[in-house]
């Protein structure tokens, strides 16, 4: 069991409680344990940024020198919420990079009587260290109830991929962390080509007509592609396609019922988990459905496997990059 | 005879040095190395933005608008506050801006430029009631910006923040007509996820965290 | 303060035209090295770099070719084993080690090489001038 | 390293202005009253400053104060001696003072152009010059010497640039060895099928130069081949040169084609077809290939992987199929080498953005050149993915991978011409609608600017904007981009989005810059000697470069070049002999302890250990004046003519003599 610093964020006591939980429930069996830094503070969202730098980056970084302070030799924080995960991993990158900036918000730490070291702590998403730390082959360990016959549409938004700053991801734009989680616990994973699109943000309180112009946009692809679940890693994601769906139905005269769900949750499911210890029954669209039939293992309607297109003698295709080209191009 | 300047569009009139003010001034203010300077005005960004439609100039306009020292335009701009931080153009762009912090400080030096009759830290006025200032109310969209304030109120208040009284307090203020559109949802809220309609329990490190801000607003003002 | 004398030892195909690079694109760095041009970095014996110190340098810089791209095959190969082994002599009688700083700037690199010489200005000006270390 | 009495010469200064160039930052005038008085105790009798030392009456000026003044040295401050050096040692030479008793201090690139305060550059350069004399009145007077120079030319690439560089060389009656790694030559520009702005056929106007090139009795090609190894030095180089099996004997082949007709294997052609069409295991590239000969490619053929097959040897009338052939090695004497290495073109793929690989319809410009290619794998039909649907809205993308910091931070140059051709034959062959998206429209070039205006008149819409994303959408592809001219997002549906991908280095660029002892920038590109006034020589005597392996370049840019590399070899050719470095090293046998440190530190084996004598002794041919072996040598007994000890000590207590005496005034 590895210990980790773990900073849950505002979303997680509040609208996202059905992640808090499942977070907790998937981490024991993973061997990933969760020390909450005592007495956090919000990470101010994209909103305190908006209004005014310092500050914001001075309530970032007391959330920093409280894990410094409580870190007790561990260096990873783990913040499940993509926003705070940026926020922090933001706020430790430019403090780092731009020495003078760094001194001002210790400066201001100061005020608190607190300090934090640049690059002292590794910030770092619950997915990355699922994938890069704990491994794939402990989760395929765990899993007791493969999610066979359904088809998932990976989202991960935009904030986790990007920009990156610990170049933790395999891509910007299309990174296959998330699917290769959700094909590890057996479910059919969708090659989901706005997986990195944004979901809308904080449109949904300022402009809500654009929100609703991109939530349409990414339930209607999840649509066309046949699509049981959209599976986040964010509070913020989660709410906008989930909660906002109903509005954006109405706005569009559309009828999309598409349940979206935190990935800790279907794995939750596939370690055999309770449903209800999961924070099932929080979403507006219920995932009852999609969920029972994993449950009881019933095979999919024919009508709803894609139809195979038939192949016709084309040109062929270019071969997709491996893994082995992206570290190939790191040496060049 | 008239002066050549005096018909020429008021821009035009700008010194150079005027110009290269603002640009240093956006450069200086955002964290790291922004490379606002480097803009070759190819389009990535306008092209990326998700919410490009409801801005009022791309921001490919603003970084050229900055480069004109054209600054009541920029900062009566609602792009900055259209910006979702989605990231898109940060790592699109071919010259490494950081499109999505300069932004940030967009935001700020608008809000800046109407600050002798805006307090900050409590719930804000709707309105702005500007006289002397050369920022046109008008073409201003506050929603955007009142909703930031909204969220800092209570961070700046009870250490963190909460999403039900956040959105209610917001959507009574700007968008009362969508009310009952909103209602189901609230509803929703409190009894689907559990949610509570009470303001969270505040941080202990309140005092702390006070005295932190208040430091930071000193430096951010210095 | 004082004005810390640097003498930069630079081979001629690479770091030495890297600095005409940096030249040519007007970069700007600090006048305190003395560029000496010689045919290759592994023309340097450790004695000339103490004998650098010996007429009053306060620090030396030896800019080689990457390694795999020296004019001569194989010459930096030489220097890049040496100078090390040189150091820990250096830092043995009671030199800073600082004083002497080894690095691979091509031809191409004027933008490194102002860096370079940048930071090794620095490094040398925060130490004392050599001569009062010896007293 | 004991320092003799200071040897008594006359030396004279000069200080350039070089226009502004210097005199605009370094007080020039000061730095030659000052090397004047101060210097003269250091033997300086003359110093002067003058606007263009490097004009011709700047050189007489020296000249005519050798004479007059008796002057035994030389120093100039002035530019880089990379460009220069030459200039003022022809002077000394001229006027009797032995070149090697010049010496030249770079006070422009060095100074007057990296330091802003004017007090500091000019404190500078006074510093460089007493440094330059303190090490000029220890240089010694050298000979060079002189080798013959093997007039055969290892030209290495069969593109068209090393085809007309050959070709050149050949016409003139030298050998050149033609080495080219793919089964025929051709290169890039055999894929194409129109070429800008004329838009004639690369084809018709490629293919007779090919056969003059594959039947000149000058010319030995060497396909299928590489270089695995150069030693030497100019005029003497040793080439050895890997002949890959092609399973084939030449001799037997008469080019018939039954092997290929009949090979059971059918393969995707990534190299000559782009990844867009298929070739079997046995085959030549395309039709009009020089050789005839067709190659076996071992990795895919069935005989090679499963053991049974032979479908070519069978039915083979001449019998030429060879399963045994070996790799051949040959080794060959030349005195001069173009490497006409060419280009890779950008991967695409690594622009997520953008879908290709992802997204079938979109295509990269040499998949796109490959099918309107009449001999392609459409048969010249501009078709989709799908092989029979034929577009009827066309994106062109530029700048994919180029001017973009991310990929590549330099502009192609070719891509803004390569796509409005694209949009004429997509126009010419289906009369879809064609969308060009670019960021600048670059098109320099004879004639150049009159096509750009052509296509637009064909009603081609052009969107100035840099594609954001290609995704899929309304039953094909949406491009969406801010059309910058209107300030809007615009998100247009197409059928078919080809990429206009950037060229970039070979991918063993680097390993090649090293086999032939050459340099590459930041990019990979290999670098020329002089970016204006030198571009097909390199820093390495006798190692040419021509085309677009030195950066991106259209044909008449590459031919243009290759023709000047040729140039610039017959001109060496030309004189017979060369001159050699004349800074070599010596040992001094009284001393040298033979030890053998220095013979196993040269890289050139120019160090014989004497077993009789028990000394090292320098091959002077051989040695190419690296100096490794004097910092090597314990003792102290190799010294490097021109670079000694006594000279480099002189130079840098020269150098620190002038910052001395201003700390003290400074003080003072």
């Amino acid at each position: 069991m590895s210990d980790y610093i773990f900073y849950p964020g505002c979303s997680m006591e509040s609208s996202a409680k059905a992640y808090y939980e499942s977070v907790m429930a998937v981490c024991k069996p993973l061997g990933i344990g969760l020390k909450e830094i005592e007495d956090w503070n919000c990470c101010g969202a994209t909103e305190y940024l908006s209004l005014d730098i310092t500050p914001a980056y001075a309530l970032i970084a007391r959330n920093l020198a409280l894990a410094e302070e409580q870190a007790n030799g561990n260096k990873t924080i783990i913040a499940p919420c993509s926003a705070c995960y940026l926020n922090l991993a933001k706020a430790d990158h430019y403090m780092h990079d731009d020495k003078a900036f760094g001194n001002k918000i210790n400066e201001a730490l100061a005020a608190g009587g607190m300090h934090y070291t640049p690059g002292k702590l590794a910030v770092r998403h619950l997915l990355d260290v699922i994938i890069n730390e704990v491994g794939l082959d402990k989760v395929k360990e765990n899993v007791v109830k493969p999610l066979a016959g359904l088809r998932i549409a990976p989202y991960l938004g935009c904030m986790l991929p990007r920009p990156d700053y610990g170049k933790r991801y395999s891509d910007t734009e299309h990174p296959d962390e998330l699917d290769r989680l959700l094909s590890a616990l057996g479910a059919e994973v969708i090659d989901f080509p706005l997986k990195t699109h944004c979901c809308g943000g904080h449109m949904t309180q300022i402009g809500p007509d654009t929100a609703f112009e991109m939530i349409h946009r990414l339930i209607s692809s999840a649509d066309a592609l046949n699509t049981d679940v959209i599976v986040t890693v964010c509070p913020m994601c989660q709410m906008n396609l989930d909660a906002f769906q109903g509005q954006m139905n109405n706005h569009f005269k559309t009828n999309f019922k598409i349940p979206v769900l935190f990935f800790t949750q279907l794995m939750g499911i596939a370690f055999g988990e309770k449903a209800e210890s999961l924070g099932f029954g929080s979403e507006f669209v219920s995932a009852a459905e999609a969920i029972s039939r994993v449950r009881v293992q019933a095979p999919k309607p024919a009508e709803d496997a894609p139809v195979a297109k038939k192949k016709t003698p084309g040109l062929p295709m270019p071969p997709l990059r491996t893994k082995t080209d992206h570290t190939q191009e790191a040496g060049r | 005879m008239t002066d050549v300047v005096s018909v020429l569009d008021p821009h035009t009139s700008h010194t150079k040095r005027e110009d290269s003010i603002l640009l240093r001034e956006v450069s200086l203010r955002t964290p790291g190395e922004s490379h606002v300077d480097m803009c070759i005005q190819c389009g990535t960004c306008g092209g990326s933005c998700p919410s490009g439609s409801a801005m009022d100039h791309t921001p490919r306009a603003i970084f050229a608008m900055l480069r004109a020292g054209m600054r009541d335009d920029v900062l009566n701009s609602n792009t900055p506050w259209m910006c979702v931080s989605c990231y898109f153009c940060t790592v699109r762009c071919p010259q490494n801006i950081h499109i999505t912090d300069v932004m940030y400080t967009l935001k700020n030096m608008s809000l800046e430029a109407r600050k002798p009759t805006m307090p900050v830290a409590s719930p804000p006025p709707t309105a702005w009631g500007l006289k002397n200032s050369s920022i046109d109310p008008k073409k201003y969209n506050p929603t955007a910006a009142d909703f930031s304030k909204t969220f800092i109120w209570m961070v700046e208040n009870f250490g963190r923040s909460f999403e039900i009284g956040l959105a209610g307090v917001h959507n009574v203020r700007h968008f009362i007509t969508r009310l009952p559109n909103m209602t189901p949802m609230a509803i929703g809220m409190l009894t689907k996820k559990g949610m509570s309609p009470l303001p969270p329990k505040r941080i202990k490190g309140m005092d702390q965290l006070g005295k932190i801000l208040q430091r930071a607003k000193e430096l951010e003002s210095s | 303060m004082y004005e810390p004398k640097i003498i930069g030892f630079l081979c001629n195909w690479c770091s030495y035209r890297g600095a005409d690079t940096a030249g040519m694109a007007r970069m700007k760095y600090p006048p305190n090295v003395k560029i000496i041009r010689v045919p290759c970095s592994g023309r340097i014996s450790p004695e000339l770099v103490l004998r650098s110190f010996r007429e009053g340098a306060d620090g030396v810089i030896l800019l080689g070719c990457h390694i795999g791209d020296c004019h001569y095959a194989t010459g930096n190969h030489r220097t890049a084993k040496r100078m090390p082994v040189l150091k820990k002599l250096m830092e043995y009688t009671g030199i800073e080690p600082e004083r002497l700083y080894i690095n691979w700037v091509s031809a191409a690199e004027g933008e490194k090489f102002t860096t370079v010489i940048k930071e090794f200005t620095e490094t040398i000006s925060a130490l004392p001038p050599f001569v009062e270390t010896m007293k | 390293m004991k320092s003799k009495k200071k040897p008594q010469e006359r030396v004279g200064v000069y200080i350039c202005h070089c226009g502004s160039n210097i005199a605009g930052v370094v007080n020039v005038e000061d730095v030659s009253t000052w090397a004047g008085k101060e210097l003269e105790k250091e033997g300086v009798v003359v110093a002067r400053d003058y606007k263009f030392m490097c004009s011709s009456l700047g050189q007489e000026l020296i000249e005519k104060d050798i004479k007059e003044q008796g002057l035994t040295r030389v120093v100039v401050a002035a530019c880089s001696p990379h460009l220069h050096e030459p200039t003022f040692r022809n002077a000394c030479s001229r006027a009797g003072v032995n070149p090697y008793l010049f010496e030249m201090t770079n006070i422009r690139e060095q100074d007057s152009w990296v330091t802003t305060d004017k007090l500091e550059a000019t404190k500078k350069a006074k510093s460089l010059v007493s440094a330059a004399v303190g090490r000029v009145v220890y240089q010694k007077p050298l000979e060079s010497l002189f080798v013959p120079i093997d007039p055969n030319v290892l030209v290495v690439g069969g593109g068209v640039t090393g085809i007309q560089a050959a070709l050149e060389i050949a016409n003139s009656g030298q050998h050149v060895y033609l080495v080219e790694r793919e089964p025929s030559i051709g290169g890039h520009m055999a894929q194409f099928d129109k070429t800008f702005p004329t838009l004639d056929c690369s084809a018709c106007i490629l293919t007779p130069k090919m056969f003059d090139a594959g039947n000149h009795k000058n010319i030995t090609m060497l396909t299928w081949s590489e270089v695995e190894k150069v030693e030497g030095y100019i005029g003497n180089f040793t080439v050895t040169i890997r002949k890959r099996a092609r399973f084939i004997e030449e001799s037997l082949c008469t080019g018939c084609g039954v092997c290929w007709e009949k090979c059971p294997k059918k393969v995707v052609d990534d190299v000559f077809e782009a990844g867009l069409g298929y070739r079997k295991a046995v085959y030549t590239p395309f039709p009009q290939a020089v050789p005839k000969y067709p190659v076996i490619d071992h990795e895919n053929c069935t005989y090679f992987q499963k053991g049974t097959c032979k479908a070519c040897e069978k039915f083979c009338p001449t019998g030429a199929i060879k399963f045994d052939q070996q790799d051949e090695i040959l080794t060959v004497k030349v005195g001069n080498i173009i490497l006409a290495t060419g280009y890779d073109l950008f991967d695409a793929r690594k622009i997520p953005n953008y879908g290709y690989g992802r997204l079938p319809n979109v295509f990269t410009s040499l998949e796109f050149e490959r099918m309107t290619n009449a001999a392609g794998p459409t048969m010249g039909k501009v078709v989709l993915r799908d092989g029979v649907t034929q577009p009827k809205s066309v994106a062109v993308i530029h700048c994919v991978g180029s001017r973009d910091k991310n990929y590549h931070n330099y502009c192609s140059s070719i891509c803004c011409m390569q796509s409005l051709k694209f949009a004429h034959l997509v126009k010419e062959k289906t009369g879809g609608d064609v969308y060009q998206f670019y960021i600048d429209m670059r098109t320099p070039g004879k004639s150049y600017d009159e096509f750009y205006q052509k296509i637009i008149h064909e009603g081609v819409n052009m969107i100035r904007g840099k594609v954001a994303e290609i995704i899929e959408g309304e039953g094909g592809l949406i491009v969406q981009a801010e059309d910058t001219l209107v300030g809007k997002q615009r998100r247009i549906p197409v059928d078919m989005v080809i990429l206009s991908a950037g060229l970039e280095s070979r991918a063993d660029a680097k390993e090649v810059a090293q086999k032939f002892g050459i340099s590459c920038s930041a990019d990979d590109w290999f670098i020329e000697r002089h970016p204006k006034l030198d571009p097909v020589a390199t820093m390495t005597d006798g190692v040419f470069v021509a085309g677009a392996c030195q950066g991106p370049k259209d044909i008449p840019a590459s031919v243009a070049q290759g023709a000047a590399a040729a140039a610039r070899v017959l001109s060496i050719i030309g004189q017979g002999e060369i001159e050699i470095e004349a800074a070599t090293a010596m040992v001094d046998e009284i001393t040298c302890v033979g030890c053998k440190q220095c013979v196993a530190s040269c890289p050139y084996q120019a160090i014989q250990f004497l077993e009789e004598k028990g000394k090292a002794y320098v091959q002077e041919a051989l040695c190419k004046g690296c100096g490794t072996c004097v910092g090597t040598c314990l003792p102290k007994s190799i010294t490097l003519k021109h670079f000694t000890d006594e000279q480099i000590v002189a130079e840098m207590i020269g150098a620190m003599r002038v910052m001395k005496s201003f700390e003290m005034t400074e003080v003072a």
